[in-house]
């Protein structure tokens, strides 16, 4: 018998894979907080605007969901890892603030300080 | 044409009941399912629907009624369009939820379970909505509002008030 | 062989108990009697009421005895000043929450929450405050249930679910607001209540208790223009000397006919008369049927609870049920039609009262099918808790009363008739009358053993010329439920069934005299004990066999001609019908919570 | 200028633990402190110190955020190094870097959030907020169902059973019942059929962290059941979760979806031939089913009301057959013990509490949120450290722990160590893990009366001290709280609350008193000026408040014209008047005025 250690080592590889395959090695990451707390303080309409802006063309960049971190009196919150650089996380994003870190952050370069959680 | 759809209703609690059946040996374990699905399908729980449950599964009409009015999520009374809760969790409370509280009340003239007279809305109190950090918070439907003041809440009924009387026009 | 025990110590003595028992089960039989409301030896443990808490050592919290088992070495405290103040505070709550009405409370002086409060020492009270106020439901022509006076104790519930499995009762709504109702808090006489009046019989309060006739019956006695006509069930005689301070299981057959032509009626005739014209009846009827010509098995019809019960839960087995009226129905026929007429009186002017064990007789009492040319044949039903209160309020000294006959022609009854109040007995004295019917041959062992006793279903066989004769007999509306489970399965199973609706039959019917202070509601011993007081007067009687009842004998020759005949089938047959009160289920799972 | 400065901002968490002060970490502290003082950089780092972070072996121990460099076997000469290549240099001395392969690593090195989440060390709720919880390979490639296959691969249920009771893990529901006694009372049932149950019923007004666990990362929840199934020989799991969380449910439902596709649940996982699957319930609104026996009964299709114990549900539970109950926090730590093992797990937290807990902070403090934190952390550091303390510059009055269970504890308590006997020795508990900080604003008597508000209207109403006590006891407070209160009321509270504690059937009912308890313990002057003065020193009780307009009035007119009924009088720029006879206390006035003109007394 296949020992189940060795059956979930592979799916871990097959899983890494497809993850990848998503295009999770882009050097930009974007993560939008999904969470309950996070949709009613309007993480929906945020992601939204990453959904859209990706589909128009914005590139190398991986963009996912996740659930929440904690950081209630922030949200919603969107985490940006860069290569290479500390990961930033912004806190009370709107669509507003969202299409200025496509803008600013992901096409530009530049972190946004001012909204970054310390 | 409204009590086909009624028809329809019941046969999809029917089915949706005997599915159930059909997967466990102990159906009637999951009578609080079934209401759910009821409430769901009919808005309420109304007598009708509870006699057709105890038949279908039989389970006696006592103990349906016993759980049915056991359980705050489940409603007797026909609801208004809009269900407005109130976010009456400990987060809420210390933030002032009581002021919005009473704001709502007076706004709308009714108190805590009940609906108003033109059927748009109908008062609810939740307990913890799981958005502590934007407390104070009330759940419309299913929009959950933040950070609220009595100010910011009266006027967010009134956008409702107003976007209803427009659909009616419309 | 000697049993296992351990050691338990009970307010630091040390004493040696058996082990898989509740605190409370160890300390009854060490002589500790722990105070308690919720608890009821035949029901679920509920642990509601907490009562009965006693403290434990190494156990922070105060426990339930009537739920918690024993352990080898467990420390007990069933009396510090300590579990007494918790236990007189959770008294004092209950009372806070009740009406402060016990002067004009129908159960004053009988009440297990009065004795409970007296016996804490309540005499101040702390937390007054909110006290729920709902509305009596007056609806059903049997049962009256007071919110008001509910304590949650939760016993009807069980009491309806458990052992009757009529699931008619259950807890709604919750925390303060928690209310005992039918579904959808319909009216009773709306609901699945068969009105068998046992949530009157195990309620500490005056929660339940059955819709009282005795200021109406009070009014008719003093009315000249009537001629004002009682039957005294067989069970009545077999308890109300309770109702007095007697000790069950001593009949007060004379006695009771003594106090009621007192009490101001004209005649107090005895329903085991028509008891014995029912196994006449009854007995003919399943001859027939087993001739062929009918359903079988057949199931008896005499008790009221069980006929409702049928109706809504077993309406498939209608054509099982006998067509026979129950005893009391039957004599309320013949007070509306031979009896006038032997009197030579217009049947109008008869006002036929039944003393009865039951409420649910209240309920037969108003079926419109039994009426006889449009006159109820029993006009006022009581309970013989009302008719012994009615003895009493009249001044009628029961205990030293001197005895008197049933009157004549309806008085004369046989040992059989006197047994149709337990259960078993129906069946008994049917087979005694069947067994000659059909052979030609008396039976000569007259008692059947099989059929006696508290056993939920008992099964018995009877030969009756080389064939054999299955019947089966349940009492309490839980077995019979379970019995016709088995039949709706097998239907070829038995011949004859006896079903009466109350545990114990008759002689634990919701009419009966409530427990006294040191007993508890349908003790089983009690109903033992009541159903000796039956079959005593069956022993203590010549005749023993409905059919050689010269008076059942004399109404056939006069009035009726034979059994089955036409005009028995008028007046003393009925028919039922499939009864669907709104929100009525088929009898459905049982659970005690 | 300014804020370059602050993006440079480092934290530096030093492990105070006793084997690392024994290997000289109070050395290395104050080294660190010279160092920076050298540099000059004293401001942009802050040095905290952390209970036991589980690392002994290697320590002292460090660890550098953002970017969570963990340094091991450090020693007072590596520390100029450590600040002038890392600190300042921004790169880490490799030499010293301890690669530890924790499952909770992972999160920190993600977030750069130093502040708020350098103190917290984050189990259970390691993988939410940085994986996709709809998305399974998410979890798989963080060694999601790893701990399974290990158990499967490697370990009979009575291994996996001596691992938890190893752990030192208790429920984290509230009571702190050892997790792994309670396997073991369910493994050790005789029974054809047992079941695996899942709390999600997070009823605690002000208690979210189970929704955020499960939407955040719901495979974890479901690969604990699945080994708790695995150890006590059941092959059935529930999840009773709230109807109120549609989001979870749907993540929930997804997740085992995804799962059995998997091949993790279902018939023969991995495999092998243990069986189990995974089934959702949900609530209807009623915070007593939190309770074991009121939760099987509801899941039975009942009123979920509680039955008395003994039998326990590892004995007699569910359909009458051996139950386990575990909360979901609890089911989430199980695959961190099964692959970090027991022995790393039980270096967490204090001697009788292992492990980490999580709380839902709240209430009047600047940054509310889930926080995650070895036990002993003390509340000083959940409030002050990673809560930043009190918003508004108000005065901190009063930290609420274990939500309508639970107690007020005062500021001489904020240094108490959190673990299930510290908490509950000093009046309350650990609960489910609310905590909502309390500001002068807020009425203590009314912070009672809130709680035993939500307890009254929850009680089941099955037993007599619960359903009538919990009404008296609420009268009581609502009349101390409009200024009707008695001489004797709060002895009355204390007698009632005692009995009711020690006298209910139900968890509920024994833990309905403890906010008034705790608060008449706490802030019993505030009880006696609401009944003897009449005063609200927090200005909450309307009844007992009026308004007064002061000299700093300028006479605008705004208050006049915002009350209802007119009750100020005064003409334009001369100070105006409240006629307190006429004044309903809305406030309106006192809300409206921007000179501060208005007095609340």
């Amino acid at each position: 018998m296949v020992k189940p250690l060795d059956i979930i080592r592979k799916k871990r590889a097959e899983a890494i894979n497809r993850i990848v395959g998503k295009g999770y090695l882009s050097t930009k990451r974007v993560y939008v907080g999904m969470a309950t707390c996070e949709i009613a303080a309007g993480s929906k309409k945020v992601m939204e605007v990453f959904k859209e802006a990706v589909n128009k063309g914005l590139t190398d960049v991986y963009l996912s969901q996740k659930g929440c971190a904690g950081r209630c009196n922030l949200e919603p919150t969107v985490e940006v890892i860069e290569e290479g650089k500390i990961p930033v996380k912004y806190g009370k994003i709107n669509e507003e603030r969202a299409r200025e870190i496509i803008e600013k952050h992901l096409k530009g370069g530049k972190t946004i300080e001012e909204w970054i959680i310390k | 044409m409204q009590t086909s759809l009624e028809n329809d209703k019941i046969a999809e609690l029917k089915k949706y009941i005997s599915d159930i059946s059909g997967k466990t040996d102990k159906p009637e374990s999951y009578l609080i399912a079934v209401l759910h699905r009821a409430q769901n399908l009919f808005g309420y729980l109304n007598r009708e629907v509870m006699d057709e449950i105890a038949v279908i599964m039989n389970i006696p009409a006592s103990h349906i009624w016993g759980v049915a009015t056991f359980y705050h999520y489940f409603k007797l009374k026909p609801q208004g369009r809009h269900s407005i809760s109130i976010c009456l969790g400990t987060a809420c409370y210390v933030k002032g939820a009581g002021n919005i509280l009473e704001a709502v009340k007076k706004e709308l003239g009714i108190g805590l379970g009940e609906t108003t007279e033109d059927g748009l809305f109908s008062l609810h109190e939740a307990r913890c909505l799981g958005a502590c950090g934007l407390a104070p918070v009330v759940m419309i439907d299913d929009k959950i509002y933040g950070e609220l003041t009595t100010q910011k809440i009266t006027e967010i009924i009134s956008g409702y008030r107003k976007s209803n009387r427009k659909s009616k026009e419309g | 062989m000697e049993k296992k025990t351990i050691a338990i110590y009970i307010n630091d003595k040390p004493y040696r108990v058996e082990p898989e028992q509740t605190i409370m089960q160890a300390a009854d039989k060490l002589g500790f009697h722990i105070p308690r409301l919720c608890y009821h030896p035949k029901l679920s443990i509920e642990g509601a009421c907490r009562v009965c808490i006693v403290q434990v050592e190494g156990v922070k919290n105060y426990v339930a005895s009537c739920a918690y088992p024993v352990s080898d070495g467990m420390k007990i405290h069933t009396n510090t000043q300590e579990i007494r103040r918790a236990r007189r505070d959770i008294v004092e709550l209950i009372l806070d929450n009740h009406p402060e009405d016990c002067h004009t409370c129908e159960r004053d002086g009988n009440c297990e929450l009065q004795r409970l409060a007296y016996s804490m020492g309540i005499r101040k009270r702390h937390f007054e405050g909110e006290k729920k106020n709902y509305d009596k439901d007056l609806s059903s022509p049997a049962v009256v249930r007071d919110p008001d006076k509910c304590i949650l104790c939760g016993r009807c519930v069980r009491i309806c679910s458990e052992i009757q499995k009529v699931n008619a009762l259950r807890q709604a709504y919750r925390g303060f607001k928690t209310v005992v109702m039918p579904a959808y808090n319909m009216p009773f006489t709306e609901s699945v209540c068969t009105t068998c009046g046992q949530c009157i019989n195990v309620c500490p309060t005056a929660s339940f208790v059955e819709k009282n006739y005795t200021q109406e019956l009070f009014e008719k006695l003093s009315d000249k223009s009537l001629i004002k006509v009682a039957q005294v069930a067989p069970s009545v005689r077999a308890a109300i000397g309770e109702a007095f301070g007697i000790p069950p299981g001593t009949a007060k057959e004379k006695e009771t006919a003594a106090a009621l032509k007192r009490m101001g009626f004209d005649y107090v005739f005895d329903t085991q008369f028509s008891a014995d014209l029912t196994i006449m009846e009854e007995a003919s009827e399943f001859l027939e049927r087993l001739q062929g010509k009918g359903k079988l098995p057949m199931i008896t019809s005499c008790s009221s609870a069980w006929m409702k019960c049928m109706e809504q839960f077993y309406p498939d087995l209608i054509d099982n049920i006998s067509t026979c009226k129950s005893p009391m129905s039957m004599m309320g026929s013949l007070l509306k039609t031979y009896f006038p007429e032997k009197i030579k009186t217009a049947p109008g002017k008869i006002f036929s009262v039944a003393v009865m064990c039951c409420t649910a007789k209240k309920y037969e009492a108003q079926r419109p099918e039994l009426k006889i040319n449009g006159l109820n044949g029993v006009d006022i039903v009581v309970t013989t808790r009302e008719a012994a209160w009615m003895i009493k309020s009249a001044g009628i000294d029961f205990l030293n009363i001197k005895g008197e006959e049933f009157d004549h022609p309806l008085g004369l009854s046989s040992g059989a008739g006197a047994i149709f109040g337990t259960t078993g007995g129906v069946m008994e004295a049917a087979i005694r009358t069947a067994y000659e019917l059909y052979t030609g041959e008396t039976l000569l062992d007259i008692e059947v053993n099989d059929l006696r006793g508290l056993k939920g279903i008992k099964e018995g066989k009877l030969v009756m010329d080389g064939k054999e004769v299955r019947v089966a007999v349940a009492h309490g509306l839980g077995n019979a439920c379970d019995l016709l489970d088995i039949v709706r399965k097998e239907p070829d199973k038995y011949h004859f069934i006896e079903i009466m609706g109350c545990p114990g039959g008759c002689v634990g019917g919701g009419g009966q005299p409530y427990a006294d202070a040191n007993s508890i509601p349908l003790d089983e011993d009690c109903l033992r004990l009541r159903a000796k007081a039956l079959y005593d007067l069956d022993r203590s009687r010549t005749i023993r066999r409905s059919h050689e009842n010269p008076d059942i004998q004399r109404v056939y020759k006069e009035f009726l001609g034979r059994p089955l005949s036409e005009i028995s089938h008028k007046i003393l047959h009925t028919h039922y019908s499939k009864k669907e009160p709104k929100g009525i289920i088929p009898r459905g799972l049982v659970r005690a919570r | 200028m300014g804020k370059n400065k602050k993006k440079k901002e480092f934290v530096i968490t030093l492990c105070d633990g006793t084997a690392c002060i024994h290997n000289g970490s109070k050395e290395i502290k104050s080294g660190i402190e010279k160092q920076l003082e050298k540099h000059g950089i004293s401001e942009s780092v802050r040095i905290i110190l952390s209970g036991c972070l589980g690392m002994c072996d290697k320590g002292p121990v460090l660890i550098v955020n953002p970017g969570y460099t963990i340094y091991g076997r450090v020693t007072e000469k590596d520390i100029p190094e450590i600040i002038e290549s890392h600190i300042i240099g921004g790169k880490a001395v490799s030499r010293l870097v301890i690669d530890e392969d924790h499952l909770y690593n992972r999160f920190f090195r993600v977030f750069g959030d130093v502040g708020f989440f350098g103190r917290q060390m984050r189990i259970t709720l390691r993988n939410c907020g940085i994986i996709d919880p709809e998305n399974i390979d998410d979890y798989i490639s963080l060694r999601g169902y790893e701990a399974i296959a290990k158990v499967l691969s490697d370990m009979k249920p009575g291994e996996v059973i001596e691992e938890v009771k190893h752990s030192g893990l208790r429920g984290r529901g509230g009571a702190g019942f050892p997790t792994g006694l309670k396997w073991e009372f369910t493994a050790g049932q005789k029974s054809d059929e047992k079941y695996v149950i899942c709390n999600a019923d997070e009823g605690d007004p002000g208690a979210f962290m189970d929704r955020s666990a499960i939407e955040g990362d719901p495979h974890t929840v479901i690969e604990g059941m699945i080994i708790g199934g695995y150890a006590v020989g059941s092959s059935k799991g529930i999840i009773y979760i709230r109807a109120e969380y549609p989001l979870a449910i749907k993540r929930l439902e997804k997740a085992i979806k995804d799962s059995r596709r998997n091949g993790f649940l279902g018939e023969n996982i991995f495999g092998s031939d243990f069986s189990f699957d995974i089934e959702i319930r949900l609530g209807a609104g009623a915070f007593v089913c939190g309770e074991e026996t009121a939760l099987i009964h509801s899941i039975e299709g009942s009123r979920g009301m509680p039955r008395p114990r003994p039998p326990y549900p590892s004995v007699n539970g569910l359909f009458g057959k051996p139950t386990l109950i575990n909360n979901v926090e609890t089911w989430a730590n199980i695959p961190v013990i099964i692959l970090d093992g027991a022995d790393w797990f039980r270096k967490v937290g204090t001697e009788k509490s292992k492990g980490t807990k999580v709380f839902a902070l709240a209430g009047k403090v600047k940054n509310t949120g889930l926080v995650e934190v070895p036990m002993g952390t003390t509340l000083r550091e959940i409030i002050f450290d990673i809560g930043g303390g009190i918003e508004n510059g108000k005065k901190f009055k009063a930290v609420q722990t274990g939500g309508p269970s639970g107690g007020c504890l005062p500021e001489k308590y904020l240094d108490t160590p959190i673990d299930y006997e510290s908490l509950a020795k000093a009046g309350s508990i650990m609960g489910s893990g609310g905590m909502i900080v309390i500001d002068e604003d807020s009425c203590m008597v009314g912070i009672a009366k809130f709680f035993l508000e939500f307890t009254q209207n929850e009680s089941c109403g099955k037993c007599t001290p619960c359903r009538e006590g919990t009404k008296r006891m609420l009268e009581i407070l609502t009349r101390i709280t409009e200024g009707k209160g008695e001489e004797g009321d709060v002895e009355k509270l204390e007698r009632l609350g005692n009995l009711i504690k020690k006298a209910s059937l139900c968890g509920l009912g024994q833990s309905a008193p403890n906010p008034v308890l705790s608060t008449i313990l706490n802030f019993r002057e505030e009880y006696e000026e609401h009944i003897k003065d009449k005063k609200c020193r927090a200005g909450e009780c309307r009844s007992l408040i009026g308004y007064e307009i002061n000299s700093k009035c300028v006479g605008c007119g705004a208050c006049k014209r915002v009350c209802p009924v007119g009750a100020i009088s005064g003409t334009p720029k001369n100070p105006h008047f409240i006629d307190k006879a006429k004044c309903v206390k809305c406030g309106q006035c006192y809300e409206v005025c921007k000179f501060g003109a208005i007095d609340k007394k």
